[in-house]
């Protein structure tokens, strides 16, 4: 239980810090404090079985599917973390209680500084690679938000951003590593993964997983090449950069290469990738930081240059220089929180962090120069700090490696330089900050001592480095031991905590760094000059002129293709529709089937010529839009005889009646548009519309041919069957459609409310300005309705109306039905709009359209769910026939009054539909009355 | 069937599809708009009135009930066609659709 | 069987109608004579419709021809009133 | 027979029935009645999903009519899935338009619930044509949905969109009419068993019935080349209609599952599998293409219709390959994904109206008035839509790329989501940084305040995410249980032996 | 009377009545019943599409008009039909007929009349509703046609209507 | 018969996908509108061509397929219903973009309307 408190403790302080934000910065530090306190106090029990080189489990399931658990494992290696984790971390919290101002948003600041802590406390005590991942992800995340906490700077923006990308992006990588190594070992449990060392070695993915996996940890480490985000990440406010940024955060990768160390490390591959990496990164780390004006940057680049020193240790493979990079761990922590701090306070103090500017603070802060030296010695490796011993260690080892090829000198060298470099920085920020004459032009002068508690911090550390440097054995020897124990997952080798080693050739080494090191500071401005010849390269602005690159290119790409052509979109869905039905048409040998042709009926022919005929006009003449809507009603017409000629007599009066409503409806509409349709597209657009029109045309051709002469059967037989005993009803296609499918019917009147609902709503505030006249010139005449017109269209609404109620009622039994019925009354209706005049109209028709539609609607639905009552499923219908006296023997069927909220529901939507229409002409009184919502 | 009524059947569909035709020659050569509305009007209309009676009486004669119910055909045809001419007239006089040279009387314009 | 002969007869000379229709239909030259075409196609095609139900021996096609007497020519009025007035319901 | 399975469909039916007739109610009566409508049928959802829970297919025959001569619905655990999925995701989209953008037309409310309507058969359909009017039902509504709000920025791609999935109707009417007309039948339980008996000739007309389909449903879902249509139509919808949107192209996920497991699935011989080799390429590069949009998108909308597209194509993927670990991943994702897209574009909403002219344009703008809350649920959302951890993208991403058995698929999801994820990354923080903090000094003119309804909706939709990685274990059983039920066809064809009422012994 | 029995306009009522008999098969009691509820709703619902009672006096007179008429578009027929098939060109003229009749239904019904029969085609009805233009397919001299037109159709429509 | 009955659907087929393809709304409301009469006829006759044979009981000896009619005429009615609904939102198109070009102009500067920033931010 305790495991998981101590990771999810952050969490809850991060919700229940900013609550404190009301009583100021000490109590929201304070409140932040506790989780780091309670978790400290969780930890200290299993210090017992830890020193012995044992472990803590604790798990819980969470998505066994996934091999994800809540699996949390302490070892000597995540205690040490842990530790500098939540004891730095304790230190930060003071800090950074002086360190903001009260201006700030001071909650989000500890908010988020625990949600990294959390996050940080994961990735160290997940038992299980996946958590692992969740929380590495989240430090990069916490991070970017941390870095950006200043987002109204455009670097703190730009640099967060930068971080995030390099690190999210290597923690994409080491998803996949994982997601193989897991895929390798079959479980993500980490105790799993350590024990199969040797599955993973010797499998065939092993080289991509272990690269993906250094990905990850490089990234995090700001390994050369992906070095270049630390720097900008220094944009953080100082605690964030000596919490993050030297203790933490970017120990992330270093931690998962001790941790996976079992089961990745002494191959080949390993060593050379690692090492070289860590090599490359150590010098240049060290050769860029000599050269940084800014206090920060020199500390970011000083510590780039240590996690490449510890990568290198790690990348030797041998136990030693294992222990000696975990070793380093500890006090590169110490030395350069310490640092960072000093800094802070320097730059809090003088409002700058030029060093070019601050000279000489030693007569002003002799407290913190006293303390910032101290930590720069050991950074520098003075005997007697911290920084020494593992230094010396890293020397030793670094002369144990033998490269083939000769090559045996390199790491000594490469050691020795990059130690040159480090004394010489650690000189600099040491003289020219606290010496070198006095300050420059310093924003805050005088600069004087900070608050007494933001001292203690560094305090604290500069003391770890003293004693760790002086009584190694005694101070750190144990907890290294463990550490070291669980790195290696096994026995530890001999190593000696003494101050001195005596005189050996890693201290001549040492001494050579020394003197060399001196001797270039001395001479830096040679240096600073040789450095200036090369032009100083912004990563954070290439890395910004790459992503805005890749976002134009992006943008640019996408605009191209995405270009808003409606024809484009169309083309590609015909073309996807030709080419996967191409496909199995084209290995079909025949395409008259079994049964052979009929004889031709030439009427019939004639009249399919017919369509043919306006159908390629349509096309060919479709610029004079009025023609090519007379030319569409000859088609319409002919479809419609074709129903009738090939028995189906329903769909023919269907066809004709929605016939008859479209051409009104396309009448109305083209009033408003241009009355001709110019040439836009090019000669070899049309040839390629064409050609695309023609393979449609002959696919659907062949596919129809082939299927028409095709043998078939189908479940209709049971409809002929049913639909007098079943159904009530004597034409199987209404009986079929209020019945059998009724359910469809639904549907589709739905559709149908639903398109005039929506094409009321979406020319409600529409306004349209007709032509003045006829694309010929000729203006409108006035007469609005002529007089022949309006005497004959009254006396054919009763008749149309007896005409529908005839059609309507014989529906079920002979050709008709609700549909086509309300379509007659419609039209009837109709009529009369084009006769008389909406508002005339509308005023002898007393009611609201959308209610017929819901009226409709609802008897239809009335009608089904009837059935409910008796247990039976909706739409199930009945019938019974009737004897009444004088009007004799009559059918009821529930069917009918499905059918008639068929019959009403398309009444209300076509005049919806088309008194919307008609209620855009400007001649029309019918503003929409009570429309203004 | 009764030979009277076959004949008369017959004579009447051929009579339709007389005036049909005769209907449609008219609308494809007489020489301007006015004059071709006078084919669709009277001629067509009349030759659909003529194969709906027949039609009725083939029906009838087949001992199927009176199927009167066409004659209804006839009456909204000749309900509507006089409307549709009418309408047709207007807007050709509307647009100024040229009149044959041999056209006395001009159309007037509203 | 003079009845077949007949219809037939009388089938050929109502298509042959709808063809000349057709004919000045895409002749035009103007806008009315070719909705006048396209309002006397619609009545040919109530004779088809009859001539079919004659042929067939059945009333089940009647109606269509029905519709077409009832509603087609409001087609015809809409675009008349299209071509001079431009708003066909104002 | 279980009248509960019409409940999800004639709710939203009678609901937006007197939606039709309170036209001219007062407002309030009208929204009380329109979200009591919404969380009527999300109880009914819920009841359906409890009753899948048990593994057992339930039919309900329309007119009691034995299938396969009637229309069916047919209850499983992917319907209810998709049901509730749909239904949790209507109610927070609707409760968001009570914050005013429901006003406009007095036509919202019905056109969004008959909208669910269309939705809620789609998914319970067990009949072919019935799933062409389920899609119209659903289309129409969508249509005038989309053109909601007035404006004049909606009509383009609306038309656009309109127009497409019209020709897409066509289509879908051609397919059905090949294959009614060999295998002549509509049920497609029916259809499954009959496809297996066709032969000769017939079968390359099925073959090219069921492709075509298949390019119908990949129209709906937005795949490569057939989805460029979505970005702008979605990026310009009114908020709670992109919201509900977010769904839409889930239904042609959900078709392709439907359909390609049953009747083109592993037992119909020569035709098993049909179209699956072309799915699986068309899913990545539909992912490439989402991701270098969402890069290259310079609105935050914009941005999340892409992510849209990203999803289908991470969705497809493994559907394409077909093993139930890969089923069961995508529908885990797709939970996930349709959730937070839908949060996302109501964020996005949020930050267009504190931004003045610069709307949610990736470009500097004054300050907002509710910058914080806001920004938190960009940033959860835009976590989980990137599929970072410790959200539900995430997880719903490492199911998939686990789903995958090693080989050269493997390798071209894997290259493919992970480099995609990293231009995500890219994307969702470059977009973040410039509309949360890249901002220039001045205020808005009476800047416009947050209201209940939005903000509670947005925070629900984008908190989801967090309860679906609480609940990661439950709901992966869930899809593990589905992705079997699925791959397991014999079973559902029992259906058709089903006794009607007055039937059954 | 008939108004208060839910007729208000008998004749529409009759003429529905008559009609549904037609559209039924075979008059019974199932068709007498339905036509008599249709005879009553339908005008109720259309009764207000006539604004203006129409002046319906001798209605009776109605059916021998439409003998006439009928008779003349056979005639009609005939005529356009030899005037079609001769080589001759037609003698379009455009004739200006001054109308009597007043009644707005009246006058279409004459137009009706005129569009159906021999030759001649109701082109227009001028606004003031004094002059009806016509369109004669073949005519020697306008007054001939517009003689023949007021003596065989407009005076017994003016009987009927005033 | 039946290969001329093909070349009807495949006419229209050819002529809908063509018209489709233009640049304006009217040819492409034109083009759907032959493209459905195509697919209609076609899944028409998918229950085979048949003469004298309509599925009313009675009315003949054999019957021709009666399902094929009744999803004909759903679709008929669908396809009117959204028929009305695409030309309307060309009207819209028409009103809002002065003409009726849809072939890839780039849409007007997004600047939102007033109503759209307060329905966004209510
Ligand atoms: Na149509
Ligand atoms: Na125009």
């Amino acid at each position: 239980m305790s495991l998981p408190l101590v990771v999810f403790l952050p969490f809850l302080g991060a919700i229940a810090a900013p609550l404190f934000a009301q009583g100021g910065r000490t109590a929201i530090a304070i409140a932040s404090s506790v989780p780091a306190l309670i978790a400290l106090a969780a930890l200290f029990p299993h210090w017992e079985t830890l020193a012995g080189g044992g472990t803590v489990l604790a798990s819980y399931e969470w998505l066994p599917a996934l091999g994800l658990s809540f699996s949390f494992r302490l070892d000597g290696l995540a205690l040490l973390f842990a530790l500098l984790i939540l004891l730095i971390g304790l230190l930060i919290i003071l800090y950074a209680r002086y360190y903001l101002k009260p201006a700030e948003n001071v909650g989000k600041f500890y908010a988020l500084l625990l949600c990294f802590k959390g996050s940080m406390l994961g990735i160290v005590l997940s038992g299980n690679l996946l958590l692992m991942l969740i929380f590495w992800e989240l430090t990069s995340l916490t991070s970017f938000l941390l870095i950006s906490f200043w987002n109204h700077k455009q670097d703190a923006r730009r640099g967060a951003r930068m971080a995030l990308a390099v690190t999210g992006g290597g923690g994409l990588a080491l998803l996949a590593g994982i997601l193989l190594i897991g895929n390798i070992v079959g479980s993500y449990e980490l105790d799993d993964v350590l024990a199969a060392g040797d599955l993973i070695k010797s499998h065939a993915l092993y080289p991509v997983a272990l690269t993906l996996v250094l990905l990850g940890a490089f990234t995090k480490s700001a390994q050369f090449p992906f070095h270049f985000w630390l720097p900008h990440a220094m944009q953080a406010p100082t605690p964030v950069s000596a919490y993050l940024h030297s203790a933490t955060m970017v120990k992330a990768g270093v931690f998962l290469m001790a941790r996976l160390y079992p089961a990745l490390a002494g191959t080949e591959q390993w060593f050379y990738m690692v090492s070289f990496t860590g090599m490359a990164t150590l010098l240049i780390g060290a050769y860029v930081a000599m050269f940084k004006h800014d206090l920060k940057g020199l500390l970011a680049h000083s510590t780039v240059s240590h996690l490449g020193l510890i990568t290198l240790l790690f990348g030797m493979g041998t136990k030693l220089a294992a222990v000696a990079a975990v070793f380093h761990v500890i006090n590169h922590a110490t030395f350069k929180a310490s640092l960072f701090m000093a800094a802070g306070i320097i730059d809090h103090e003088t409002g700058t962090r030029d060093m070019r500017q601050i000279n000489g603070l030693w007569r002003y802060m002799p407290h913190t120069a006293t303390l910032a030296m101290v930590a720069a010695s050991s950074m520098a490796g003075v005997p007697l700090l911290n920084g020494f011993l593992s230094k010396e260690m890293f020397f030793a080892e670094s002369l144990q490696l033998n490269l083939p090829g000769g090559l045996a000198w390199l790491p000594p060298l490469v050691a020795t330089l990059a130690g040159i470099f480090a004394v010489a920085y650690s000189a600099r920020f040491v003289h020219d900050v606290f010496f070198n004459g006095k300050p420059v032009n310093l924003p805050i002068y005088p600069p004087h001592e900070p608050p007494r508690y933001m001292k203690i911090p560094v305090e604290i550390l500069v003391f770890a480095c003293i004693m760790v440097g002086m009584f190694p054995a005694f101070s750190i020897g144990p907890l290294l031991y463990a550490a070291s124990y669980a790195t290696l997952g096994g026995e530890v080798p001999d190593y000696h905590l003494t101050i001195l080693h005596g005189i050996n050739l890693p201290l001549m080494m040492s001494v050579a760094a020394f003197v060399g090191g001196l001797l270039m500071y001395s001479q830096r401005q040679k240096f600073f000059d040789f450095h200036a010849r090369f032009r100083e390269i912004d990563e954070k602005a290439v890395f910004e002129s790459v992503v805005s690159w890749l976002v134009d290119l992006a943008h640019r790409f996408t605009g191209a293709i995405e270009n808003g052509s409606l024809q484009r979109y169309a083309m590609l869905l015909v073309v996807s529709v030709i080419a996967v039905a191409l496909v199995p048409l084209s290995t079909m040998g025949v395409f008259v089937g079994e049964n052979g042709l009929s004889p031709v009926d030439w009427p019939t022919a004639i009249a399919a010529g017919v369509l043919i005929l306006c159908a390629i006009a349509t096309a060919i003449g479709h610029r004079e839009r009025f023609i090519a809507l007379v030319l569409l009603s000859v088609v319409g017409l002919v479809v419609a005889l074709a129903f009738a000629r090939f028995s189906a007599p329903d769909l023919a009066m269907t066809q004709l009646s929605v016939e008859v409503v479209t051409i009104v409806l396309l009448m109305l509409a083209l009033y408003y548009m241009p009355s001709w349709t110019p040439h836009e597209s090019t000669g070899g657009r049309r040839l390629r519309d064409l050609v695309l029109a023609l393979v449609a045309g002959g696919g659907m051709t062949l596919v129809t041919l082939a299927m028409l002469t095709q043998p078939f059967s189908s479940i209709s037989q049971f409809f002929l069957e049913n639909s007098k005993p079943g159904g009530g009803g004597t034409n199987v296609v209404n009986v079929i459609l209020v019945d059998f499918r009724g359910f469809d019917t639904l549907g589709e009147i739905t559709v149908l409310a639903i398109a005039a609902l929506g094409i009321y709503a979406m020319l409600k505030d529409t306004a349209l300005t007709p032509p003045p006249g006829d694309g010929q010139g000729h203006p409108w005449t006035r007469d609005a309705h002529p007089l022949m017109l309006k005497q004959i269209a009254r006396p054919m609404l009763p008749l149309a109306l007896m005409v529908s109620v005839y059609i309507f009622l014989r529906g079920h039994n002979l050709p008709g039905g609700g549909f086509i019925a309300g379509l007659v009354t419609s039209v009837a209706l109709i009529i009369q709009y084009i006769a008389s005049g909406m508002t005339w109209t509308q005023d002898r028709i007393p009611v609201k359209y959308h209610n017929v539609i819901g009226l409709g609607l609802l008897f239809a639905t009335v009608a089904g769910a009837g059935s409910f009552a008796f247990g039976y499923p909706f739409l199930t219908s009945t019938f019974d026939y009737i004897s009444w006296p004088v009007v004799g023997k009559f059918e009821v069927a529930s069917a009918l009054i499905f059918d008639l909220g068929v019959y009403l529901t398309v009444i209300g939507a076509t005049l919806l539909a088309l008194v919307s229409i008609g209620r855009l002409s400007p001649h029309s009184a019918i503003k929409s009355p009570r429309e203004k919502s | 069937m009764n030979p009277f009524a076959e004949y008369l059947i017959a004579a009447l569909l051929l009579l339709g599809g007389a005036f049909s035709l005769i209907g449609a020659l008219g609308l494809a050569r007489l020489p301007d708009f006015f004059t071709r509305l006078h084919g669709p009007t009277k001629a067509t209309t009349l030759g659909v009135g003529a194969i709906v009676v027949s039609s009725v009486l083939y029906f009838s004669s087949l001992g199927e009930g009176i199927g009167i119910s066409e004659i209804l055909i006839t009456v909204f045809l000749f309900l509507t066609a006089p409307v549709s001419a009418n309408m047709l007239a207007k807007a050709a006089m509307h647009i100024g659709v040229k009149t044959t040279d041999d056209t006395r009387g001009n159309p007037w314009e509203q | 069987m003079i009845i077949t002969v007949a219809l037939y007869v009388t089938i050929a000379m109502v298509t042959l109608a709808a063809l000349l229709n057709v004919y000045r239909l895409i002749k035009g030259p103007d806008a009315p004579d070719r909705v006048l075409a396209l309002d006397t196609l619609y009545i040919n095609a109530i004779a088809l419709i009859v001539l079919l139900g004659i042929t067939l021996g059945t009333r089940m096609y009647l109606e269509s021809a029905l519709l077409i007497a009832v509603m087609g020519f409001v087609g015809t009025v809409a675009m008349a009133k299209y071509l001079k007035r431009g708003s066909v319901i104002e | 027979m279980n009248h509960w399975l019409t409940a999800p469909i004639l709710i939203p039916l009678l609901g937006g029935i007197l939606q039709a007739f309170m036209g001219y109610a007062p407002i309030q009566l009208r929204r009380t009645l329109a979200i009591t409508t919404t969380v009527l049928i999300l109880g009914a959802s819920l009841v359906l999903f409890s009753m899948a829970l048990d593994g057992d297919y339930r039919m309900y025959a329309f007119g009691n009519w034995q299938p396969p001569f009637g229309i069916v619905l047919v209850l499983d655990r992917l319907a209810a899935f998709m049901v509730v999925m749909t239904s949790v995701l209507a109610l927070f989209a609707h409760i968001f338009s009570l914050g005013g953008s429901d006003e406009g037309n007095r036509q919202f409310h019905t056109l969004f619930l008959f909208q669910l309507m269309g939705l809620n058969i789609a998914f319970l359909t067990g009949d072919l044509f019935n799933l062409f009017v389920a899609f119209e039902v659903l289309l129409i509504a969508s249509y005038g949905l989309l053109m909601h709000g007035g404006g004049t920025i909606r009509t383009v791609p609306g038309l656009h969109y309109v127009v497409l999935n019209l020709i897409g109707s066509a289509v879908f009417l051609i397919s059905v009419g090949m294959i009614y007309s060999v295998t002549g039948t509509l049920n497609m339980a029916d259809l499954a068993v009959r496809v297996q008996q066709v032969t000769g000739e017939n079968l390359q007309l099925v073959k090219a019935g069921g492709m075509m389909l298949l390019v119908v449903f990949a129209l709906k879902a937005a795949i490569l080349p057939l989805c460029f249509w979505l970005p702008r139509a979605y990026a310009k919808a009114t908020a709670p209609v992109a919201a509900l949107f977010a769904v839409m192209t889930k239904v042609g996920v959900y078709a392709i599952l439907r359909v390609y497991l049953l009747v083109f699935g592993d037992q119909a011989g020569p035709l098993a599998n049909l179209g699956m080799d072309w799915l699986f390429p068309l899913a990545l590069v539909t992912m490439a293409m989402g991701f270098i949009g969402a890069l290259g998108a310079d609105n935050l909308r914009s941005l999340v219709a892409w992510q849209v597209i990203i999803s289908v194509g991470t969705l497809l993927a493994p559907i394409a390959l077909g093993s139930p670990a890969g089923l069961s991943a995508a529908l885990f994702y797709m939970l996930s994904t349709t959730w937070t897209v839908a949060g996302l574009f109501l964020v996005a909403s949020l930050v267009a109206g504190q931004r003045g002219t610069a709307g949610d344009r990736i470009v500097t703008a004054p300050p907002m008035r509710n910058r914080t809350f806001l920004s938190v649920l960009f940033m959860v959302g835009a976590v989980a839509a990137a599929g970072l951890p410790p959200l539900s993208g995430f997880v719903g991403k490492i199911l998939i790329l686990q789903s995958v058995p090693a080989g050269v698929e493997m390798a071209w999801l894997w290259g493919v989501l992970l480099m995609g994820s990293f231009l995500s990354l890219v994307a969702y923080s470059r977009a973040g940084s410039i509309v949360f903090w890249r901002t220039v000094d001045g205020h808005l003119e009476s800047p416009p305040r947050l209201t209940g309804p939005t903000s509670i909706a947005a925070g629900a939709l984008i908190a989801l995410t967090l309860a679906i990685v609480a609940m990661a274990g439950p709901i992966n059983k869930y899809t593990d249980a589905t992705a079997a039920q699925l791959l397991d066809h014999t079973r559902y064809l029992e259906i058709l032996e089903t006794p009607v009422v007055g039937e059954e012994n | 009377m008939l108004d208060r029995l839910g007729f208000p306009q008998p004749w529409l009522s009759a003429l529905l009545f008559v009609t549904w008999q037609f559209l039924s098969e075979g008059v019974s009691g199932a068709s007498i019943v339905m036509g008599l509820v249709l005879a009553m709703v339908i005008p109720q619902i259309t009764h207000g599409f006539w604004p203006e009672r129409p002046a319906f006096v001798k209605a009776w007179k109605m059916p021998a008009y439409l003998l006439i008429v009928l008779k003349d578009i056979v005639a009609a027929s005939f005529s356009v039909a030899r005037l079609i098939l001769s080589p001759r060109p037609p003698r379009p003229v455009f004739v200006c007929y001054p109308l009597q009749l007043e009644h707005p239904l009246a006058i279409s019904i004459l137009a009706s009349t005129i569009s159906l029969t021999p030759g001649t085609v109701s082109a227009d009805v001028s606004d003031d509703q004094t002059l009806l233009l016509i369109h004669a397919l073949d005519a020697e001299s306008d007054q001939e046609i517009i003689d023949a037109i007021h003596q065989r159709y407009e005076k017994r429509l003016m009987e009927m209507f005033q | 018969m039946e290969l001329i009955f093909a070349l009807v659907i495949g006419t229209l087929t050819a002529t809908g996908v063509y018209l489709l393809l233009r640049a304006r709304t009217f040819p492409v409301v034109v083009g759907l509108t032959l493209l459905s009469y195509g697919v209609n006829l076609f899944l028409f006759s998918t229950g085979r061509l048949a003469t004298g044979q309509q599925p009313v009981l009675g009315s003949a000896e054999t019957y021709s397929d009666p399902l094929p009619q009744a999803l004909v005429l759903t679709a008929i009615v669908i396809g009117f219903a959204m028929t009305a609904f695409v030309v309307v939102l060309s009207l819209r198109n028409l009103a809002d973009n002065e003409d009726d070009h849809v072939d890839g102009r780039q849409p007007q500067p997004t600047e939102p309307s007033k109503r759209e920033r307060e329905a966004g931010s209510k």
